[in-house]
């Protein structure tokens, strides 16, 4: 029997993604605003390479942080105290990045559950008290100044709009790249994977290899962002990538929802407007969050993203159930 | 096209309100430091309002949490210069690394910044950072105090441990360029914040029979630090020090006995009332500490001092140049002469963005009871 | 003692959004076998959930021994006296073959040491005797089924509720199973079944229902509906003639 | 080199000082279905494990296909064509019914994980054709109707077919299945054992682990018995129903009303 | 003075409370299959409302440890509430999650009601220190190795031999099925939160004697307890006292012969060494997975 399988076109999260990013600075147009635009951006790729780990393959990372800071100090420490073209410093620092997360992933993925967890944390940590204490490379506590703009071919992008553009650019690539994963072979199997690992390997999955793969590509992705957090700021402070950070970037994938490609777009905004709300309500806004947070979890275990999913569930799902059911029992 | 700008400005906007603007971490790992500032500055501005304002202008105050984190306060200070538009910012968010992030931002804005931290690197060199003041003492100049003070009581071999943190570190740099060259001998230990021990640290120290131990930090584990000195330095002479970080009655109390004699480096704030009559500062101490004793029943430390008189700077310069345009009121700044300030005595220069001298720096002591002048 | 021990009125079971049961009413008579059967996700296990507050339902009336249970919490039903042999086994994997027996025990002593009941279920299933220090996640299959109904029997319960207690379990061991449950309803207790072997299952079974895309479509004593056809034709898999 | 199908020799395996199998030699020919029939606890599902790369045998050996895989780990043995269904169903949740028939082709290897990622058209052709393919098994399944449903939406029944159908579209050598219609009504074992007789009638050597003898009289062409981790006997299935020792150890007094002679 | 003894009773001195917070871990690992992350927030609370008690009142010292007890019983209780009652989530990674928006509300919620403030205790046994072969042994840390032995051996019986213990152990199985059995999941999880929090207080009135306390105190303790608890083993208690000790000795060591300024890694380097050879931990019991 053929099933005439015609889907109602919905529009995927490449495309809400890229809507998204041209619209917001045509509509909140001031330079703050493109400011807070330009973090959003920051945290969509930190959220989006997070999920490769923690959302497809179930394995719950606390290391992006670290992978940030790694990336917003390469960046850095080539482009201000090296001398390294600046284009060429924020290319090294996806790169280093990628390459801290094949040795620490080569080293913490054959570790289970919490205690991969566990790891990196600690390695995450060790990361961030790097930073703060290798004063004469990275600056220290007191951060890394004099980072110099970020020029391409002799074309200088430096001021909200043109660090904006370049920052979207980014995310939406990132996201285009995540999305293409996600229903690739390699996605497909990667979710299997943390689905029932027994039935991946049976299967012929490499499970090492394809979670050092998906842990590799959060370590870029997070290099990416850090190398656009340190060329807009022009500045590096060891305070971003501490443990709150790497706790943050998991609450907000979680909220937003782990495993589904709107997850991150949702987390990041979340995330960036809860750094807003911050501002003005010092100490109350911690205890709001906190709770708010207890409550979000636990209602939506799928998170944000899994709730919108549960309400309209996929179209064919109910009935091909019902029809099959019936069909047997006729 | 400043100055033009500036015109505009005095022209159109007289009545107008002046926006200040604030960062300052009262959540985060330096929340404490953080609200003692907050509340200072809050005064200040409370009481330039009360009188009327600058010239006639109310001050318009704007305050952010950063919470100790720098990419926070960057969001933040793009905020207050491009969303809120302040024409000054006071307060550096607590933390010296922050203030240099905002230093950036505030510089290429062009507007006036008085920062209320630490670190030397934010104002100097001056001729770099023409609109940055800040409104606290340099590490060198306490530490020359210091200096003195070890000299007058014939130290010479001293052991020193700073925190890992900004404010830490920044003194060990000091300290191992300028103790070596006043003749002293140094052996350095740094420690984390939140450390639950210091007893084989003081013990590796011990071996080298230091006549002082100075502990650098703001964190709350120099109380550790003075129980555990208490047991574990033998030498009943040696004397246990705290930079002008821990300059706090409540964290001496929670030593207990161990706090006793303890020896700090401070502004005059916690002995104003020792002072001679003559002190220029002791009028300026005694009433801000009434108002603020007033405000918020509680004492005020150091810390809600320099906050204090970062605000008030910020007034003066603007009202003295009478004009909210940056480069206009760092000039004024720079030319005010003296501003009899809570922290000390200020005199900015076009080369010295800090202000401050040694003139400001007190030796005192905890008498088991309150801070007394130490000998 | 024929009045009905649970009566389950019109209770309807939705998973998520998805209703699966709709409104369906059976009894379970006091020291009777009762027998559900119905093809895959007819909705026997969600009906059984649903039953026992382990899946909140939409809607319906449940009683047990005269008692409405309808809103009550799943330990309440068990203080009752109702045991649940689950799908699936779900034995404690991290606990000892005899931790997991004496789980059951729950309501019935307070006394951990005492055991009550265990020689009887060792006896049931000697095979496992050996493993009573082992942990039960590396028990083999059939030893967890055995190790969950045998959880189920420690607690004497007034009423026995099995999901498919003979899947993945030796043909030797099935008899010695439905003999057990055969015992135990002879003792008075009463028994409700969902088994896929029909066959087995309407042999015990005093009375039964067939459960068809979440609702009752036939019932009736055991007897008859192995006579009927259309049971004949699925649930017997007859064609073959047995 | 002819196929020799699935050859277990001299398997044995301990835990922590209890044998579970003992000196265990078997032999699943391309084409034919080997059943393995035993007490519960006798060591099929160990066995299962050993063969298919999960656990590590203390002796033995195995071998698919004339090649020795007894070192290699259980991705590996996928690609060498060596696929398996488990005891406690082991489906791919959160994955659609489609994708987790696709998944089982995976060890058949595909686009690599670089043009994946960018999205090459090679990638697209290639899951494309596997998509088709799995089109095709749940056909053959009578899962059509469900391929873009959820898997955890499936009742138990319904999802053990999704994992057979996983274990076809590896097109797989030697299939190893563990319980497969343990829970499901006797309509769906009819189905279950047409889709294992035409595996086999396809030139895969099955091996068949169930404890439901309706089944495996009617479609095994072999049987090896296992009890307490030693084989007791292998033989024709009606030798094998009939054997005294079987009917002692496994089948028990009332086999007739459970597992009914095949000839009756 | 004797610099190696002395590393050895520093060592001691933090271990034991680093143990005390692993052993908090293993509770919750034990009960609910959940990794705490209020765990830390508990030794914060017990140490601010001891300090508080004995600040405002002034009472007898055992009366403000019974009140630091008694909070903890609070924050247990309150922790079952907004991670299980709410939702009657059961699953480890809901309940996993929840106590890190949990940890947050209550670190911002001591914040608020101190205002920041710092707060201390006197020692139990008197302040002054124990001399022994050259080096001071602080009395607060006898007091405090010997709970967190009596808390380790204690619990490990409750676990291995007890009904309730074994109810709980059985929860972190399968919760569903221990309703079931009779057993309602927020019984178990008031017993396992009100252990785990008491035991987080009684750390932390152990340690305001040593080290004062404030709203900030639990997240770096809460961190390294963790890292003990994996050390020895997530869920065997004695695996989490000798995993807390070896992090307290070799961070003293560092201390004592190296530079303390790395203090903070250390915990994480040992962690990460131990976890690469040993991949659960020193001393962990094999979690049972068959397929
Ligand atoms: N967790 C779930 N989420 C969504 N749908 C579910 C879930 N569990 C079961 N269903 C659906 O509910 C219906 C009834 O399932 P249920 O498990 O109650 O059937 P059953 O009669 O017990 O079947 P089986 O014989 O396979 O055990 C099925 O259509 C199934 O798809
Ligand atoms: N990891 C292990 N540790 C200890 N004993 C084990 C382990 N795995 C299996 N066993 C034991 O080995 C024996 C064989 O188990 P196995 O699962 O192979 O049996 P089986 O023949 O598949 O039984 P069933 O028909 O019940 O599934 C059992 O007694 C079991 O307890
Ligand atoms: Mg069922
Ligand atoms: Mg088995």
């Amino acid at each position: 029997m053929a099933v005439s399988r015609i889907r109602r076109w919905r529009p995927t999260t490449p495309v809400i993604t890229a809507v998204l990013l041209a619209a917001m600075p045509l509509i909140f147009i001031s330079d703050f605003a493109r400011a807070i635009q330009l973090r959003f951006c920051v945290m969509l790729l930190l959220l989006t390479g997070l999920n490769f780990i923690n959302g497809y393959a179930r394995m719950s990372s606390l290391a992006q942080a670290g992978f940030y800071g790694l990336g917003a100090y390469t960046a850095g420490i080539l482009a201000a105290r090296l001398d390294v073209p600046p284009a060429l410093a924020f290319v090294a620092a996806p790169v280093l990045a990628t390459v801290a997360a094949l040795v620490i992933g080569a080293a913490s993925l054959r570790l289970r559950a919490t205690y991969f967890t566990m790891a990196t944390l600690g390695a995450g940590y060790i990361l961030y008290i790097l930073f703060g204490r290798m004063t004469g490379v990275t600056g220290g506590p007191n951060g890394l100044l004099g980072i110099p703009a970020l020029s391409v071919a002799g074309i200088e992008i430096s001021g909200p709009l043109p660090m904006y553009v370049l920052a979207a650019v980014l995310a939406l690539l990132g996201v285009v790249v995540a999305y293409n994963f996600e229903r690739s072979r390699a996605g497909r199997a990667l979710r299997a994977l943390g689905a029932s690992e027994p039935a991946a390997v049976a299967s012929g999955v490499r499970a090492f290899r394809l979670r050092l793969f998906a842990f590799a590509l959060s370590g870029c992705y997070a290099g990416v962002a850090g190398a656009l957090e340190t060329f807009d700021a022009t500045f590096v402070s060891p305070s971003s990538f501490g443990f709150l950070t790497a706790v943050l970037c998991v609450v907000g994938l979680t909220v937003g929802g782990a495993g589904r490609a709107a997850g991150p777009l949702i987390g990041a905004a979340l995330l960036t407007a809860l750094d807003e709300l911050g501002t003005e309500y010092a100490g109350y806004e911690m205890l709001i969050v906190g709770l708010v947070f207890l409550v979000v979890v636990q209602a939506f275990p799928g998170g944000v993203a899994g709730a919108a999913g549960a309400r309209w569930p996929r179209r064919g799902a109910r009935p091909a159930v019902a029809r099959a059911t019936e069909g047997s029992a006729s | 096209s400043a100055g033009a700008d500036a015109g505009a400005d005095a022209g159109a906007e007289d009545s107008a309100a002046i926006k200040i603007g604030t960062l300052y971490s009262v959540t985060g790992p330096a929340a404490n430091v953080g609200d003692k500032m907050r509340k200072g500055t809050e005064l200040a501005v409370e009481q330039i309002n009360q009188r009327g304002g600058i010239d006639g202008r109310k001050i318009e105050w704007k305050f952010y949490d950063p919470a100790g984190d720098t990419s926070t306060a960057v969001t933040q200070t793009r905020k207050l210069l491009t969303d809120d538009k302040v024409d000054a910012i006071v307060g550096g968010g607590s933390s010296s690394g922050i203030a240099l992030a905002m230093g950036q931002l505030t510089a290429s804005a062009k507007k006036l910044f008085v920062a209320t931290e630490g670190a030397r690197a934010i104002v100097q060199p001056e001729t770099e950072h023409p609109l940055t003041f800040k409104a606290t003492f340099n590490d060198t100049v306490v530490m020359q105090k210091i200096i003195e003070f070890w000299k007058a009581k014939g130290v010479t071999n001293v052991a020193l441990l700073p925190d890992t943190s900004g404010f830490g570190q920044s003194a060990l740099e000091v300290a191992e360029k300028e103790l070596p060259a006043a003749g002293l001998k140094l052996a350095v230990a740094s420690f984390d914040p939140g450390t639950g021990d210091f007893t084989p640290l003081l013990t590796k120290l011990g071996a080298g029979k230091p006549q002082a131990y100075l502990a650098w930090t703001t964190d709350s584990s120099g109380v550790t630090f003075l129980k555990n000195a208490r047991t574990v330095v033998t030498d009943g002479a040696a004397l246990i020090q705290h930079s002008f970080g821990f300059v706090d009655d409540r964290y001496m109390k929670q030593a207990g006995d161990a706090g006793v004699g303890t020896v700090l480096s401070s502004p005059k704030l916690p002995v104003a009332d020792l002072l001679p009559d003559s002190d220029p500062q002791k009028k300026t101490i005694g009433e801000f500490a009434a108002a603020y004793e007033a405000k918020y029943h509680e004492q005020p430390n150091v810390y809600a001092g320099q906050a204090y008189d970062a605000l008030m700077l910020a007034a003066e310069a603007i009202g003295k140049a009478k004009s909210t345009d940056g480069p206009l009121a760092a000039k004024a700044l720079e030319t005010l002469g003296e501003h009899v300030g809570v922290t000390g005595v200020f005199r900015y220069s076009a080369q010295d963005h800090s202000g401050l001298g040694t003139d400001g720096v007190e030796m005192i002591k905890w008498d088991g009871e309150r801070f007394v002048l130490a000998g | 003692m024929t009045d009905s021990a649970l009566s389950v009125r019109d209770l309807r079971v939705a998973h998520g959004r998805l209703e699966v049961v709709h409104g369906v009413s059976f009894e379970a008579r006091g020291g009777q076998v009762t027998c559900l059967l119905g093809t895959n996700g007819a909705g026997k296990t969600t009906t059984i959930r649903g039953l026992l507050g382990l899946q909140t339902p939409r809607s319906g009336t449940v009683t047990v021994g005269g008692t409405d249970v309808s809103r009550h919490a799943p330990h309440r039903l068990a203080r009752l006296g109702v045991a649940h042999v689950p799908e699936g086994r779900r034995v404690f994997a991290n606990l000892s073959v005899r931790d997991n027996l004496r789980m059951g025990t729950l309501t019935r002593t307070r006394r951990w040491r005492e055991e009550p009941g265990l020689d009887h279920v060792l006896h049931t299933f000697p095979e496992l005797t050996p493993k009573l220090k082992d942990a039960a996640g590396v028990l083999s299959g059939g030893q967890q089924q055995m190790l969950a109904i045998g959880r189920a029997l420690m607690s004497r319960p007034t009423l026995l509720i099995l999901d498919e207690p003979s899947m993945g379990l030796s043909p030797k061991l099935v008899s010695r199973i439905y003999q057990a449950l055969a015992g135990l309803r002879d003792d008075g207790h009463t028994i409700l079944l969902v088994e896929q072997n029909a066959r087995l299952a309407l042999e015990l079974a005093d009375h039964a229902y067939v459960l068809e895309t979440g609702h009752i479509a036939e019932s009736g004593p055991a007897g008859e509906l192995i006579a009927s056809a259309r049971v004949q034709e699925i649930y017997l898999g007859s064609q073959e003639e047995s | 080199m002819t196929d020799e199908g699935l050859v277990i020799t001299g398997i044995s395996k301990s835990f922590g000082g209890v044998r579970v199998l003992r000196d265990v030699s078997l032999r699943a020919r391309p084409g034919a279905v080997t059943a393995l029939i035993g007490p519960n606890g006798a060591g099929k599902t160990t066995l299962a494990n050993i063969v298919s790369g999960f656990e590590r045998p203390d002796a033995g050996r195995i071998d698919v296909s004339g090649h020795d895989l007894t070192r290699r780990g259980p991705d590996r043995r996928a690609t060498a064509g060596l696929a398996r269904t488990f005891q406690n169903l082991e489906i791919f949740t959160g994955l659609t019914v489609i994708d987790n028939v696709v998944m089982g082709a995976y060890g058949r290897g595909g686009a690599g994980l670089l043009s994946a990622v960018v999205g090459l058209p090679r990638a697209r052709r290639a899951d494309r054709r596997a998509r088709a393919a799995a089109e095709e098994l749940l056909d053959r399944f009578g899962l059509t109707a469900l391929a873009d449903a959820p898997v955890e939406s499936l009742p138990f029944g319904q999802a053990k077919l999704v994992e057979l159908a996983r274990v076809l579209a590896l097109e797989p050598r030697v299939v190893v299945l563990d319980e497969p219609v343990a829970g499901l009504p006797a309509e769906s074992v009819r189905a279950v054992g047409e889709q294992v007789t035409r595996m086999a009638g396809a030139g895969a050597a099955v091996l068949l682990i169930e404890h439901n003898m309706r089944l495996v009289m009617e479609i095994s062409d072999h049987i090896a018995v296992l009890d307490h981790g030693e084989l007791l006997m292998e033989g024709e299935p009606a030798e094998v129903r009939a054997d005294p020792r079987v009917i002692e150890a496994y089948l028990g007094p009332d086999a007739d009303r459970i597992a009914p002679r095949r000839e009756s | 003075m004797n610099l190696l003894l002395q590393v050895v009773f520093a060592g001691l001195s933090v271990g034991a409370v680093y143990a005390l917070v692993a052993v908090g871990f293993g509770v919750v690992a034990n009960g609910t299959g959940a990794v705490n992350f209020a765990q830390g927030e508990y030794v914060m609370v017990g140490g601010v409302v001891a300090g508080v008690v004995h600040e405002v009142w002034h009472p007898p010292l055992p009366v403000s440890v019974l009140c630091a007890v008694a909070a903890g019983v609070v924050a247990g209780l309150v922790t079952e509430l907004a991670v299980s009652r709410f939702s009657g989530a059961r699953s480890a990674e809901i309940i996993t999650i929840a106590t890190i928006g949990l940890a947050v509300a209550l670190k911002a919620a001591v914040l608020l009601l101190t205002d920041r403030k710092t707060y201390g205790l006197p020692h139990f046994l008197g302040e002054r220190p124990l001399r022994v072969g050259g080096a001071v042994a602080d009395t607060q840390t006898l007091w405090n190795l010997a709970v967190v032995f009596v808390v380790a051996v204690g619990l490990s019986l409750f676990f291995r031999r007890t009904r309730q213990g074994t109810i709980l152990r059985a929860a972190a199985d399968d919760p569903e099925v221990v309703t079931s059995l009779g057993v309602p999941f927020h019984s178990v999880a008031r017993w396992v939160f009100v252990i785990a929090a008491v035991l987080g207080a009684l750390g932390g009135a152990g340690l305001a004697p040593l080290s004062v306390m404030s709203y900030e105190s639990g997240t770096l303790l809460g961190l390294k307890g963790f890292a003990a608890a994996m050390l020895g083993g997530l869920g065997n208690l004695y695996g989490a006292v000798i995993g807390g000790l070896v992090i307290g000795l070799v961070e003293a060591a560092v201390a004592g012969y190296g530079s303390a300024a790395y203090g903070d890694a250390v915990a994480f380097v040992i962690l990460l060494i131990i976890l690469f050879t040993r991949p659960t931990g020193l001393f962990s019991q094999r979690k049972v997975v068959r397929v």
